[in-house]
């Protein structure tokens, strides 16, 4: 029975984005309440999935030989599904209000909602597989969201995310292929599905086959060189840029990675060669490379999706410890990030809505007049610096401390690179904070008298981030402890 | 009981939050009742805290699994806090003359008396993560009394203050990672936590882990090579503010250092190591230089600055001996400085309120113009310089004798001479404006003098802050056998 | 290797010849000496098989008076094959020679790239 | 022995007479002969698949009363039946979906000639699947040459012509050392049956006499057919032949006729000469590196490309390029690769064809992208199927492009030697090809404020639509149950052997 459960989750989204433009809604509230209460349900069938008992794998279709389209919940699953569909609803909510500025929103939500289902097709997958057909899937359904605005260089961007993802994906199948051939079963398996006898002396192949496969999943994870598809999808509408561009699309990404580094390549080949030399030199460099574009940035949602660039770094760094700790720290993040970063592009969003100011050098005095939004900017701006108290600090702690655990002295060059990112995230977030309290001596606000927060559907899950932030810096244990099981095999 | 030691750190920042967040209030008068209350109930709650419950230790809530909030009132924490009561009182009552001509005053004491909630949170901290969380809020929450007045110039000088002490943070959580993963435990025990056998063969690596953490708590205490914020910071604060920044809140770092030192690594860890070395030299060059740039500098407040960042590194220098004697000296010298250094900057302020001038060679004839605050001056900044019967000649005195009696190599008189040619330099920057101030020549028309002394709310605290160095002066003893009787545990 | 070249000139020439209308066929620019190179080519490929088809001394296999044994015949195999082939590549010739006319007609030059340089101009 | 046997011939013979009757006809009745034709030769030749996976053997059929060997042969095993019922398929397809074009672009007069012709190509084709004996090859290589050239050349203007003129010469090239090629092997051997000459090559490989002419032989049959079948470089007259014919002829073109030497060559290979003969020589190697080339080059010309058509007219250089890279690889897994695209590929390049047809219709008959901005919209059906295509063409999961990707992989991760750049290329190639073929999807679905060109219906387009329906159907056929059918190649494979 929670087999087929596992199927309708995904389908139920995908089947409401095809229904949206279709059915003739008699005005808009209808269609907020018919696509807000179908997301929350289908939420609340995830979440009813995850919480139950521990089911079997679920056996969609055949392709060629073994290969099948498998759907599994394990711990990892339950993490990133859990996340998705935990933030959807506020997710929709807060797209409800923004959209109203934006045209033709019907094929928007449609799009917007069939993404849900497809992110929770990877979150279920249960083999490489069902992970790389739900990818391409991923990036398909995404690209109508980007070039939504129709404006040219949202066309641009699009086809820049489009060749991105897709040329990502090929290098990826690469990697799928070797796990074809050369692992006992392509099911997600945590340590590992390789098959040693059969890899005889090829293990530097093997090895170089990993490290293509990690820059074609790093692709939709943005590390360097590939991530400059992510600041121009920023001209996307905020609600796509803050959800998927911060959580869903880039973290699958993530996702992919840790799948192929620990369920599938398995950390006990890799650990203490030279790919995991290479993958994670990338990553830290990607960590301080994006942080530095942030800081010379100075469009606010651009500087965001610089931010994010590094913060997904975080996530591949902890990946790249090969370690259970590893792993625990880059989950960890993985979910503390996209509350915080979500919350913040909310804000950013909620700015332009509100104001129509896209650059920093714009928010002079605003903090007065948004209070709310720039309390909450504020709060996620220290989370995402990792000011103790709040998320941020832990993920950090996790992944920092995992990184010493595993007595790597790439992984101590590697905590450098962190506290570096930390502090640059202090100058390019804390910036805008000084901006929008401090205006200066001699500002006056009569440019921006009749400007205030937004309506609460923006404000709602704004607060409720902020709380999640709070919440999980204070007392973020049991949490912690979960992510731990997971990364241990437990579930 | 045991949660007494909560109030005097709680209190002070919800009525400092509800300042913030209350709506500009009209009476000033009210105001300033509500600041001088909580400032003396704080002051209250925390004697009455140190009394009650003092040696106890109260875990307050898991931050993760391995990360408790702890807190612990011991002789070390007694010191600092009682100082930064006396400070903060003073300077308090000062600022509400002196704040008349700034605006935003609300804001100003709001975040005064958070800073002041902050800084016993620090003082109490009973585990290194406790501190460490309220380091940095400190960082940010002090932020604004700096960037006060608004104008550019403060804003950058805000920001820079701000991310060199985040950058000094980090450098000590790099620390941090490293001390959870080779130490015992996180909570500060006398004579260190470091686990023998795991840092058997890691030796190297904890001391340049050590080395990276007195680095980063030195760069609150202004130590070269990162002092260059502390000038920039100070003096654009108001008066009050700079009184409080470079009397206490240095002291902080300085704090740290001393958890770090003494509390965690254990002086035998570090004894007779590079680090000890390098540490010191860093220490003397602060003291020389320090003195130096005073001594070229016109603006009075610029000069006291300068004047902080040498007299703090006779603290770390005693600090950095580790010898019984030294140590004593340098935690008197923090009591001496705190009152010495924040009576001359209200002094300053007096005088820029009064007559608004800012450089030393204005100021001839100030000493006609308001006697009695440029009597403390000078008495106050005898004790700077080290003249008996003032508090700095004893501290000074504890800090070369154990210096000599350390009887490392080289250091053990070079130290005492630079001491002493800093001394010379102190009298150098201090002296000539009591000189001109009282002589201000045969040119100096007597017509034109009126009056200025200021009102008893900005004379008083200075009063009593001259008062207070010079009874430590005249009765060191309860305090310094106090003081040896748990600095000898701990050397 | 000499010497076989020598014996079996008939191959060799057959070869040479394959490669001069190969060549032809390839690189000339006129059509007509194009189609040209396309017979040579094939009667070469003709003239090799009609070679390794003939056995010294022996005769035709079509009988005149009366069935003698099969050794008095050469194999008619090769014979007929080469006669299919010219069946085949007299059409292709043809169909070649048709298109030609046609391209004359339209271009008034043989010169199939300057045809082309034309075709860019029209911008069909 | 069964009657079902006969089919193969019936099939040729049918085709091939109906091609004539064809020319005295009129007009419509020709048109039906022809759909009738075609769907009669796919029937049987179902029939005879489903009889031949019942039996499970193939079996050779004696033309005339000669027996091998002197007689001429067919023979069908399940791979023929295979080829011959997908190119029945695509062929009736492509028909039905060209024949508006049809009667639009090509003078009434010439509809009977445009029909024998097509009832020839069928019958050659089928002539190239069945036949056991390579002079017959020969000839039906030419009167395939011919055919397609006529189809080429149907729709008469400049373009065309010349187009037809240098695919000619070309593929005349080709057949030249073809023709060479099987006199030499004659000359080798003794024999022209498939079969028999095997037998003398094995024993000429066992006496290890006679190695470069062999070789020279191999050289000549493989690179004779490459160039016929247009790889890399020999595809200078592709873009052209493709992109000007009627639509119809195009989709035939780019996934039958080249189809149909490619299914020769591997005849050939394996049952004429050997595959470990043919894996043994150089031969091999030249064809796996020409196949790279043309996978890069052939998606680098297309991304340059301006026009439509003749972009996907670039695309197919590269998709003949994967077929050689399969063959190339040199194992039994490459060559079922290969097969499985070339059926693959002809659904999706004729899918294409057909819809860019559409698309341009609806853009003022212009084929620039600039022109086809927002044509998805004005014929949804077309912009569909041609994102369908375009997807399957990048190879993503679900559709024949993916699983042809897939097979191709594993099989090069089988040979070592060939690994690295056989995946590097095919991973390069997927970018190219995502480059181009989205960045068309993107252009498409791109909506325009007021469009200056109406759009279409459903109602006067449904036999097109429905056709574009059958053919993406087929895609994902092909896409999601691809076992049975890469069984079925593998025992056609096994059969040949």
């Amino acid at each position: 029975m929670k087999e087929i459960m596992m199927l309708v989750v995904i389908l139920l989204p995908i089947i409401t984005g095809i229904l949206v433009p279709l059915l003739p809604f008699k005005q808009r509230k209808h269609m907020e309440v018919f696509l807000e209460g179908l997301v929350v349900l289908n939420s609340l069938l995830v979440w009813w999935l995850l919480t139950g008992s521990q089911e079997e794998a679920f056996t969609l279709a055949r392709f060629t030989g073994n290969l099948t389209i498998t759907f599994k919940i394990d711990g990892m699953s339950m993490v990133f599904a859990g996340l998705v569909s935990a933030l959807w609803p506020f997710a929709t909510l807060y797209a409800f209000e923004y959209m109203t500025k934006e045209e033709h929103e019907k094929t928007f939500f449609a799009f917007y909602t069939m993404t849900y289902g497809v992110t929770l097709g990877i979150a279920l997958a249960g083999n490489m597989l069902t992970l790389y057909f739900f990818y391409e899937l991923l990036t398909l359904v995404t690209v109508p969201l980007v070039m939504h605005t129709l404006t040219r260089e949202a066309i641009l961007a699009s086809r820049k995310y489009l060749y991105y993802s897709l040329g990502g994906a090929a290098f990826a199948f690469i990697g799928l292929i070797f796990i074809i051939i050369y692992g006992n079963t392509t099911d997600f398996v945590l340590g590992g599905v390789l098959d040693l006898n059969k890899i005889g002396d090829r293990t530097n192949t093997l090895l170089l086959i990993y490290v293509m496969a990690f820059m074609g999943f790093g692709v939709k994870a943005a590390v360097c060189p590939f991530n400059s598809w992510l600041p121009d999808a920023g001209v996307a509408p905020t609600p796509v840029t803050a959800l998927l561009h911060a959580v869903a699309v880039v973290k699958s990404g993530a996702f992919a990675i840790l799948r192929l580094t620990y369920y599938s390549f398995g950390t006990d080949f890799l650990k203490g060669t030279w790919a995991q030399t290479v993958v994670m030199l990338i990553a830290m460099f990607t960590i301080v490379y994006g942080c530095s574009r942030a800081v010379k940035e100075t469009h606010i949602k651009r500087r965001l999706a610089y931010s994010t660039i590094s913060n997904l770094s975080y996530i591949v760094f902890g990946a790249t410890l090969m370690t259970p700790l590893g792993m625990m720290g880059a989950l960890s993040h993985m979910v503390f990030h996209a509350v915080m970063k979500i919350s913040s592009f909310f804000c950013a969003g909620a700015i332009m809505h509100q104001t129509d100011k896209h650059y920093v050098h714009e928010l002079d005095g605003l903090g007065y007049k948004m209070p709310w939004v720039f309390t909450v900017f504020t709060i996620s701006a220290f989370g995402l610096m990792g000011v103790p108290g709040l998320a941020g600090f832990v993920s950090k702690w996790n992944l920092a401390s995992a990184a010493v655990e595993s007595g790597n002295p790439v992984a101590y060059a590697g905590i450098v690179c962190l506290l570096i990112s930390a502090l640059l995230t202090a100058i390019y977030m804390l910036t805008i904070v000084v901006r929008a309290f401090f205006p200066g001596k001699d500002f006056d606000d009569s440019s921006i008298q009749d400007i205030k927060d937004p309506s609460w559907k923006m404000l709602v899950p704004l607060v409720i981030f902020t709380v999640f932030i709070i919440l999980f810096g204070l007392c973020s244990g049991p949490v912690v402890s979960f992510l731990k099981d997971v990364a241990n095999g437990g579930y | 009981m045991i949660y007494l030691m909560l109030l005097p750190i709680l209190f002070p920042i919800l009525m400092g939050i509800s300042l913030l967040v209350r709506k500009e209030m009209k009476n000033r008068p009210a105001l300033l009742i509500t600041t001088g209350v909580s400032l003396i109930i704080t002051a209250l709650l925390g004697l009455l805290a140190i009394i009650l419950a003092r040696g106890e230790m109260l875990l307050l809530f898991n931050l993760t699994a391995t990360l408790p909030i702890i807190f612990k009132i011991d002789n070390m924490g007694m010191v600092f806090a009682g100082m930064t009561m006396i400070v903060f009182v003073c300077a308090g009552f000062f600022s509400f003359e002196y704040m008349k001509h700034e605006q935003k005053e609300k804001r100003y004491y709001g975040y005064y008396l958070i800073v002041f909630g902050i800084l016993m949170a620090l003082c109490f901290a009973g585990n290194i993560i406790t501190f460490y969380l309220f380091f940095e809020i400190l960082t940010l929450s002090s932020m604004p009394l700096v960037l006060h007045n608004g104008s550019r110039e403060a804003v950058m000088a805000g920001l820079k203050y701000l991310f060199y002490s985040l950058c000094g943070a980090y450098m000590a959580l790099f620390g941090l990672y490293f001390l959870n993963k080779y130490g015992n435990t996180l909570s500060f025990s006398e004579g260190g936590v470091i686990n023998a056998e795991l840092a058997a063969g890691n030796i190297q690596l904890l001391l340049a882990v050590a080395f990276v953490m007195i680095l980063g708590f030195s760069v609150k205490a202004g130590m070269f090579p990162m002092h260059a914020w502390l000038p920039a910071a100070h003096p654009v604060a108001p008066a009050p503010a700079s009184a409080v920044l470079s009397a206490v809140i240095v002291k902080a770092g300085v704090l740290g250092i001393v958890r770090v030192v003494y509390y965690l690594f254990g002086a035998s860890f570090l004894r007779g190591t590079w680090v000890q070395t390098a540490w010191m030299i860093l220490t003397l060059i602060t003291v020389f230089m320090g003195s130096m740039l005073a001594y070229r500098e016109p603006v009075l407040k610029k000069r006291l600055a300068y004047s902080t960042v040498s007299q703090v590194s006779y603290i770390l220098f005693g600090l950095s001996v580790m010898d019984a004697g030294s140590v004593t000296g340098g935690v008197l010298h923090v009591i001496c400085h705190a009152f010495i250094k924040a009576a001359l900057f209200l002094c300053a302020g007096a005088i820029i309120y009064k007559t608004g001038k800012t450089r030393v060679d204005e100021l001839r004839g100030i000493g006609k113009e308001m006697p009695l605050l440029l009597w403390c001056y000078t008495i106050v900044s005898l004790g700077l310089i080290g003249i008996p019967p003032t508090g700095g000649f004893v501290s000074k005195w504890y800090l070369a004798v154990g210096a000599l009696e350390s009887g490392m190599p080289g250091f053990s008189w070079v130290g005492p001479v630079v001491l002493l040619i800093s001394a010379l330099l102190t009298a150098g920057y201090l002296l000539p404006v009591t000189i001109h101030g009282f002589f201000p020549g045969a040119d100096y028309d007597y017509q034109k003098l009126q009056k200025k002394e200021p009102n008893s709310f900005m004379t008083v605290p200075v009063l009593i802050l001259t008062v207070l160095s010079v009874l430590v002066g005249l009765f060191p003893n309860v305090l310094i056998n106090f003081i040896q009787q748990f600095v000898t545990k701990i050397v | 290797m000499g010497t076989n070249l020598f014996s079996n000139y008939g191959e060799a020439v057959a070869m040479i010849l394959f490669v001069i209308g190969f060549t032809n066929l390839l690189l000339q620019k006129n059509l007509i000496k194009k189609i040209i190179g396309l017979n040579i080519m094939d009667s070469a490929v003709y003239l090799f098989l009609a070679e390794k088809g003939y056995i010294n001394g022996r005769t035709v296999p079509i009988v005149v008076n009366g069935v003698q044994d099969v050794e008095a015949y050469i194999n008619p195999i090769p014979s007929g094959l080469v006669l299919t082939g010219i069946v085949v590549s007299v059409s292709v010739s043809a169909l070649m020679l048709s298109l030609t006319i046609r391209l004359y007609r339209r271009y008034h030059t043989l010169d199939l790239d300057e045809i082309s340089i034309r075709l860019k101009k029209e911008g069909l | 022995m069964d009657f079902i046997q006969n089919f193969p011939f019936f099939s040729i013979i049918l085709s091939m007479f109906s091609g004539t009757v064809c020319s005295v006809l009129p007009r419509k009745a020709a048109r039906w002969v022809n759909t009738i034709v075609v769907s009669v030769a796919g029937i049987l030749s179902l029939i005879l698949l489903i009889y031949l996976i019942g039996t499970g053997e193939s079996y050779t059929y004696m033309m005339g009363h000669f027996p091998a060997p002197w007689g001429n042969e067919i023979r069908a095993g399940i791979l023929e039946a295979l080829m011959a019922l997908f190119f029945c398929i695509i062929m009736l397809l492509s028909m039905l979906g060209g024949r508006k074009k049809l009667d639009d672009e090509v003078v009434e007069s010439k509809h009977n000639l445009y029909y024998i012709l097509v009832n020839l190509l069928l019958s050659s084709l089928l002539a190239l699947v069945y036949t056991n004996d390579l002079f017959t090859a020969y000839v039906f290589v030419e009167i395939n040459t011919i055919a397609a050239c006529g189809l080429i050349m149907i729709r008469q203007n400049g373009r065309t012509i010349e187009a037809a003129v240098r695919y000619m010469i070309m593929s005349l090239l080709g057949s030249g050392m073809l023709l060479l090629g099987i006199c030499m092997l004659y000359d080798l051997t003794g024999h022209l049956l498939m079969s028999n000459i095997k037998e003398s090559v094995e024993l000429i490989m066992a006496e290890g006499t006679y190695h470069v002419p062999l070789l020279i032989t191999i050289a000549l049959m493989s690179v004779g057919l490459a160039i016929k079948s247009a790889l890399f470089p020999f595809h200078a007259w592709l873009p052209d032949a493709y992109g000007y014919s009627i639509v119809s002829s195009a989709a035939m073109l780019s996934s039958l006729v080249s189809k149909g030497y490619i299914f020769l060559l591997m005849k050939i290979i394996y049952r004429v000469i050997g595959f470990d003969v043919f894996d043994g020589s150089r031969i091999i190697d030249v064809l796996f590196v020409f196949g790279l080339m043309g996978m890069i080059f052939g998606s680098l010309n297309a991304i340059e490309e301006n026009d439509i058509r003749r972009m996907i007219a670039f695309s197919s250089v590269a998709q003949i390029g994967y077929i050689y890279m399969g063959i190339g690889m040199g194992t039994q897994a490459g060559m079922t690769a290969s097969v499985f695209h070339i059926l693959s590929h002809a659904a999706t390049k004729s899918l294409l064809f057909i819809a860019a047809i559409g698309l341009t219709d609806v853009s003022g008959g212009s084929r620039k992208f600039i022109d086809l901005t927002g044509a998805a919209y004005r014929n949804k059906w077309a912009g569909v199927a041609f994102m369908v295509g375009s997807l399957s063409m990048v190879g993503v999961p679900m559709f024949s492009g993916f699983i042809s990707k897939l097979l191709f992989a594993q099989a090069a991760v089988q040979n070592h030697g060939k690994m690295l750049p056989a995946l590097i290329v095919l991973a390069i190639s997927t970018i190219l090809n995502a480059i181009y073929f989205m960045k068309t999807v993107i252009r498409i679905y791109t909506p325009v404020e007021e469009s200056k060109y109406e759009s279409i219906t459903f109602k006067n387009m449904k036999l097109y639509a429905v056709t574009l329906v059958c053919f993406i159907i087929l895609n994902v056929v092909l896409g999601i149950s691809s076992q049975p059918i890469v069984d079925l190649i593998e025992q056609g494979l096994a059969m040949f052997a």
